[in-house]
């Protein structure tokens, strides 16, 4: 691996300071996990790796039932699913950073630092979007806020500028009749990449018999992770039927512009869109209290 | 080029000091610096467990890990695993059930199944085999593995 | 001295030369002799399965179905089969 | 040959003590070659080829060289420059030029990852900065990455000097074609016309590697003496020093192998990439030693892999269900240079079956892709995965059970193979039976888009040279050297057919696997030979003790050597016994100490015999097959130390079940290879595996004194063709490609009949 110094800063502000001292030469490490693999194989460059998780602000995972969850940019994986109010209140969040990696990976990397690392099959990507979450950033000047699915430009390629870094990412609490899964398809049972991810929440009428909103999220089909607004939007107001999913799921497929690679085909990936959209979707009502109308 | 960084940790229970570079991994110093030659390296990135080690308690893989980072912390390696009275019961099952072959991941799967029993100490096979996967064995097929965690939590 | 009488098998890529015959008798009380035969039976044969003084190295010779390390010097009896295959390593 | 079968008799072989180096193994004390550490040591980094196929134009080291740090670079001018010749170097036979040529590229660079230059430095960071500086100019050539391709005339050519061998005539063109070979019996044309039913089907399967955990890796140290001395993880230390003194030209007996422990090998460690770079930077630095690794990358592009292929295959029936006629046409990967196992494959295609008439023609063709190397069973997997699945087809068009055909038709004593020979006694037909009576097949399978499948496999197993000594220690115990790499217990193994042999407990033998200088000349382990070959070699060493034992109570008793008696452990004559034990108390009373030695090249080699049942679950909307029960079936001949034995089957099945879902090399279109992690590279893991069931049928081998037949290959050659066969049941679509990865399942099941 390349040399490189080495900085744990006690603070966001100083960790801006290390950041704009460096030029765009610097390299934030969490659970280091994409990092450190990336750094040995040449991917990225680094002169100074400055390790936030000395920060309790960026470390931390914190709920309140009027601003919701706050995941600070280095919590792992393994603390998050932890997390009794992430159990309670955001199943789908759980059902994807449980995914992400084996035990050993689950007890490094960060949900942050899946996010910042851009990856279209990222599976944290999509049960985010689904449940609106924003990613808090801090520069050396101010601090801004993105919806996470404003938040990736390209493979590897995230919206921050120069001498900014992900300080946490803020999800909503749920309201109503809320349920949300994220579900992927991979070739073994664990330690694979997606070959697609669907993400998806929907909120149910009291009865449970009729949509009042829905999200849902397309990983590893498109260079970045899509929200599929047109499928989402289709389904709210309409009634709960494996029909009406069905065409969610279709519209869904519709935006993928999946690309043949080392970890699937076009054609395999394109089918498996609708297949997981519709299984997301299914298990999202269920945890909604809901169920197809016979 | 950078300076050498020099840390303290803990590891297999007593206090180490070391000089490092920032780039080396734990893994890399683990057996390099420390001469601690148990935890080995398969892949070198994260997707076969051979370097496993348990850090803070939680288990790692030693090769995602800067040496730099455990400055303060400690570390069990697979030759802290045994106790001065013997065998750990993991260790002592995995012989018994033939649960190694060419024996290169088997520190790995030993240090992943501690680790395991330490917070599940009852785990279905199931369980077990969730909690392996991060852990790649090419003699076996898993099956004496599996058995013989499943036999130490029983014992 | 009678001489013994083994049945050589001819491999498939050299039946062209003994007129499609698949196997044949010779009189030879070891490989040596028998390929002596062939050649005088099937003239050219010989090159085949030899390289001067040698078996091909890439040829196994098998005696009543086990490995033969003498290869020509190996001994023939009456019942005995030989067969010539191309050797095949193992993992 | 007379054999010792009496079971009932066993006191040691059949149970199961435990390893002896088993504490070394669960407490990471056991070293491995890459926990060498030698004093002044310099660490070494390869270069690689970006390039598939490309031309060497020039090479500029001087950058390199110049780099603080840094004590000697070589690329292939360091190298004596080979002329062609075939020689047998431990790993079957090579040409040593192409081998040499294999470890570092001389003109031509023929593959993704092919070595062209090495560097020791003072540290593996400074080594790979020094990578960097060397200078390559390549003149890139169209890759050829298909065997068809590669036959087609205009195609291009990877080796300017090869030419089509035919039974030792040669072609007289330059070709990729380094082999073709047939096998006929009976009247092929007379065989289909008899046929009620033919079934006829093309088969692809795609270039997968043996996935051993630990990475090759070499240490060296030359001395100014010309003697060198090398640390490695092989299969066989004679034959990396047989290779390293061919390729430098240097006398063997200037080489020491020291063989270290060994993380895996499957056939993937018995030809050398490293020792000879390692030899030639000590050299050239100074004699300092020198540690080369490779990292996961190295491993996935520049060595193993086992051959992909193209193969078809026609089977006829009759309508009472007997096999009339079989015709194969088997086309295999040789990678860069020459040496497929096309061979082995056809040997293996239908070895289960009586055939009366058959056809069967294999091709040796070079393509842009890392010289193939042997793999458990080599070359039958591929084979058997054609052959099972045509078979199951006829099996279904007959309307017969899978295992009924097969027993209708299997082989036996006496029966005559393609190829002309006849087999001795085997336990293809036991297997079959066990199978039929197993539980498993037995429990009918029920639910939705499930399916059971049956494969049959062979393997010709082997012999081979093989060495061991004996002392006997004051206190009764035995100390063994041998001289065959325990990569799965055969430490042990062998021990427990000393202790046999001797009457003495397992646990009193301590085995040694020595180095090329303390034993005598030993194969590898590989061909699933050590247990037969060196136990062999065991066994004879241990009858030898036992005559110089028995002269020892001899002169003890003061009788007559022919007057003393040995059985279980028990010296006597007359009324006076000594057991083993007490007798080694004794020894310096009777001239001092006792050792013992034997040399074997035994011929009597078994093949192995394996039937498969399989059940699995395929998820029709994603094309993921789940594996839900496996039960493997095989002759072992005699299972000495059966936990072991059952642990190589599973192993075997494990590696075949990767093989048949989710194990390929994929390249892009100039010939790079895409997956190069163990990310990427998708082999099995804990949660992808139900318990791998084992049935240990025991036909002894009536060449092995204890009726051993090598056990390790065979299980890896039927679990393709089971799980084929079980997706058929399952989901009604015959997969044709390897692997049956969840893609080709859902196009197999959009283009559904």
């Amino acid at each position: 691996m390349q040399s490189f110094d080495y900085a744990t800063p006690k603070s966001a502000e100083e960790v801006a300071t290390l950041l704009a001292g460096k030029n765009g030469e610097a390299q934030i490490l969490a659970g280091g996990t994409d990092l450190l693999v990336q750094l040995r194989e040449g991917r990225r460059q680094a002169k100074l790796v400055i390790d936030i998780k000395n920060i309790p602000e960026l470390t931390q995972v914190t709920f309140d039932p009027q601003n919701g969850l706050r995941i600070g940019a280095a919590a792992s994986c393994f603390q998050i699913c932890s997390d009794p109010n992430v159990r309670q209140h955001y199943p789908g969040l759980v059902d994807a950073v449980r995914l992400i990696g084996g035990v050993q990976i689950q007890n490094r990397a960060s949900v942050g630092g899946n996010l910042c690392n851009a990856s279209p099959a990222a599976d944290s990507i999509p049960a985010l979007i689904v449940h609106e979450a924003v990613c808090h950033i801090t520069g050396s000047n101010e601090t801004r806020t993105l919806p996470v699915e404003e938040f990736c430009m390209a493979p590897g390629k995230n919206a921050m500028r120069p001498g900014e870094f992900l300080t946490s990412i803020g999800v909503p609490v749920p309201q109503g009749n809320f349920g949300a899964s994220y579900l992927r398809f991979i070739p073994r049972s664990e330690m694979d990449i997606a070959v697609v991810g669907a993400g998806a929440s929907v909120v149910l009428n009291a009865e449970g018999k009729q949509f009042v909103s829905a999200r849902i999220a397309l990983g590893a089909v498109a260079p970045t992770p899509l929200l599929a607004s047109d499928a989402g939007a289709f389904l709210a107001g309409k009634a709960v039927t494996r029909e009406n999913v069905r065409e969610a799921a279709h519209r869904a497929q519709a935006i993928a512009q999946p690309i043949t690679d080392l970890r699937g085909t076009a054609e395999h990936r394109r089918h498996l869109c609708a297949v997981l959209v519709e299984r997301a979707v299914g298990k999202a009502i269920e945890r909604a209290g809901g169920q197809y109308a016979q | 080029m950078p300076s050498k960084t020099h840390v303290t940790a803990t590891i297999n229970g007593e206090e180490v000091e070391f000089l490092c570079e920032p780039h080396q991994s734990l893994l890399e110093v683990l057996r390099e610096t420390l001469g601690l030659m148990g935890a080995k390296e398969g892949c070198n990135n994260g997707n076969c467990g051979s370097c496993n080690v348990i850090l803070e308690g939680r288990l790692v893989n030693s090769c995602l890990v800067l040496a730099v980072e455990i400055q303060g912390k400690s570390v069990t390696t697979i030759e802290g695993i045994a106790t001065p009275e013997g065998l750990h019961p993991l260790q002592q099952k995995f012989i018994e059930h033939a649960a190694l072959q060419c024996g290169y991941c088997t520190p790995g799967f030993i240090v992943a199944a501690k680790a395991l029993l330490d917070q599940n100490p009852n785990p279905s096979e199931h369980e077990v085999r969730e909690w392996l996967a991060g852990n790649l064995c090419r003699c076996t097929g898993y099956d004496r593995i599996v058995k013989a965690v499943l036999d130490a939590a029983d014992s | 001295m009678t001489k013994t009488m083994p049945t050589i098998f001819i491999p498939t890529p050299l039946r062209e030369m003994t007129g499609g015959k698949a196997s044949v008798v010779v009189s030879a009380s070891s490989v040596r002799e028998a390929i002596q035969s062939l050649e005088a039976e099937f003239p050219g044969i010989r090159d085949r399965l030899c390289e001067g003084n040698h078996i091909r190295p890439n040829i196994s010779v098998f005696v009543d179905g086990q490995v033969s390390h003498l290869k020509m010097r190996e001994k023939l009896s009456e019942k005995s089969e030989v067969h010539f295959v191309i050797a095949i390593s193992g993992g | 040959m007379a054999t010792l079968d009496k079971p009932s008799e066993y006191k040691v072989i059949g149970t199961s003590p435990l390893r002896h180096d088993g504490v070394d193994k669960v407490t990471g004390r056991a070293a491995y070659g890459a926990d060498i550490r030698l004093p002044g040591m310099l660490y070494g980094a390869v270069l690689r080829s970006p390039h598939a196929h490309a031309r060497i134009i020039s090479m500029d080291t001087s950058e390199a060289e110049k780099l603080h740090g840094v004590h000697a670079v070589i690329t292939a001018k360091d190298f004596p420059d080979l002329e062609s010749r075939i020689v047998e170097l431990g790993e079957g036979l090579v040409n040593r030029k192409y081998q040499s040529n294999n470890i570092l590229a001389r003109d031509k660079v023929l593959y993704f990852g092919h070595a062209v230059a090495a560097v020791a430095a003072t540290s593996l960071h400074i080594a790979k900065e020094a990578l960097d500086l060397i200078r390559v100019e390549y003149e890139a050539l169209d890759p050829v990455m298909d065997v068809r391709k590669a036959m087609e005339a205009g195609s291009p050519i990877l080796l300017d000097d090869l030419r089509t061998d035919e039974f030792g005539k040669k072609g007289e063109t330059p070709t990729n074609i380094a082999g073709h070979y047939k096998d006929a019996c009976g009247d092929i044309e007379k065989g289909f016309k008899e046929a009620k039913f033919i079934v006829e089907r093309e088969f692809v399967t795609k270039m997968v590697h043996q996935g051993y955990i630990e990475p090759q890796n070499a240490t060296a140290q030359y001395n100014p003496d010309g003697q060198v001395a090398i640390w490695c993880s092989t299969q066989g230390a004679f034959g990396v020093r047989e290779q390293v003194a061919e390729i430098l030209e240097i006398p063997i007996s200037n080489i020491r192998v020291i063989p270290m422990e060994i993380g895996g090998g499957f056939g993937g460690k018995i030809g050398v990439y490293l020792e000879p770079l390692a030899a030639l930077l000590s050299r050239k630095s100074g004699y300092r030693p020198v540690k080369l690794t490779m990292d996961r990358s190295e491993v996935l592009a520049a060595t193993g892999p086992t051959s992909g292929s193209y193969i078809k295959v026609k089977m006829g029936a009759d309508a009472n269900g007997k096999i009339t006629a079989a015709e194969a046409l088997l086309i295999y990967e040789a990678g860069a240079y020459p040496g497929s196992p096309v061979g082995a494959g056809m040997g293996v295609i239908f070895a289960p079956y009586r055939i009366e008439n058959g056809v069967i023609e294999g091709y040796d063709v070079v393509v842009n892709k890392p010289r193939t190397a042997a793999y458990r069973a080599p070359g039958g997997t591929n084979a058997a995965f054609a052959a099972e699945t045509v078979m199951d087809e006829l099996a279904e068009k007959l309307g017969m059970d899978p295992i009924e055909f097969r027993l209708l038709n299997g082989a036996q004593e006496g029966d005559r193979r393609v190829d002309g020979s006849a087999y001795k006694r085997i336990g293809y037909l036991e297997t079959l039976e066990a199978a039929k009576e197993s539980a498993h097949y037995k429990t009918p399978l029920s639910g939705p888009h499930t399916g059971r499948g049956v494969a049959s496999g062979f393997w010709f197993n082997y012999g081979g040279k093989s060495s061991a000594s004996v002392s006997v220690n004051k206190d009764g115990t035995v100390s063994l050297l041998e001289g065959s790499v325990d990569i799965g217990g055969t430490r042990t193994s062998l021990a427990m057919q000393l202790a046999e042999t001797l009457g003495i407990p397992a646990e009193d033998v301590r085995p040694v696997v020595a180095d090329t200088d303390s034993i005598g000349y030993t194969e590898g382990t590989y061909g699933s030979r050590t247990t037969f070959a060196t136990g062999w070699a065991v066994y004879e060493t241990a009858r030898d003790l036992i005559e110089k034992l028995k002269e020892r109570a001899a002169i003890l008793w003061e009788v007559e050597k022919d007057k003393v008696t040995f059985e279980s452990g028990v010296f006597s004559s007359g009324d006076k016994t000594l057991t083993f034990k007490e007798l080694a108390e004794k020894l310096d009373e009777t001239g001092g100490p006792v050792v013992a030695s034997a040399a074997v090249q035994p011929k009597g080699y078994g093949p192995g015999f394996a039937t498969h049942i399989v059940d699995v679950e395929v998820d029709p909307e994603t094309g993921k097959v789940q594996i839900l029960r496996y039960t493997a079936v095989q002759d072992v001949g005699k299972a000495i130390y059966p936990v072991y034995v059952e642990s190589q089957i599973q192993g075997g099945v494990a590696q075949g079940i990767g093989w048949a879902l989710n194990e390929e090399y994929l390249y892009d279109e100039q010939g790079r290879l895409l997956n190069t992690s163990l990310l990427d590279y998708r082999m099995p893991v804990a949660l992808d595996l139900p318990m791998i069931d084992t049935i240990l049928v025991e036909v002894a081998n009536p060449g092995h004194p204890y009726g051993v037949r090598g056990v390790g290959e065979v299980p890896i050659v039927p679990p393709p063709a089971a799980i084929a066969n079980a997706i058929y049941r399952a989901i009604g679509v015959r997969m044709t490609e390897l692997p049956m990865s969840p893609a080709r399942v859902v196009e197999a099941l959009i283009h559904k009949p």
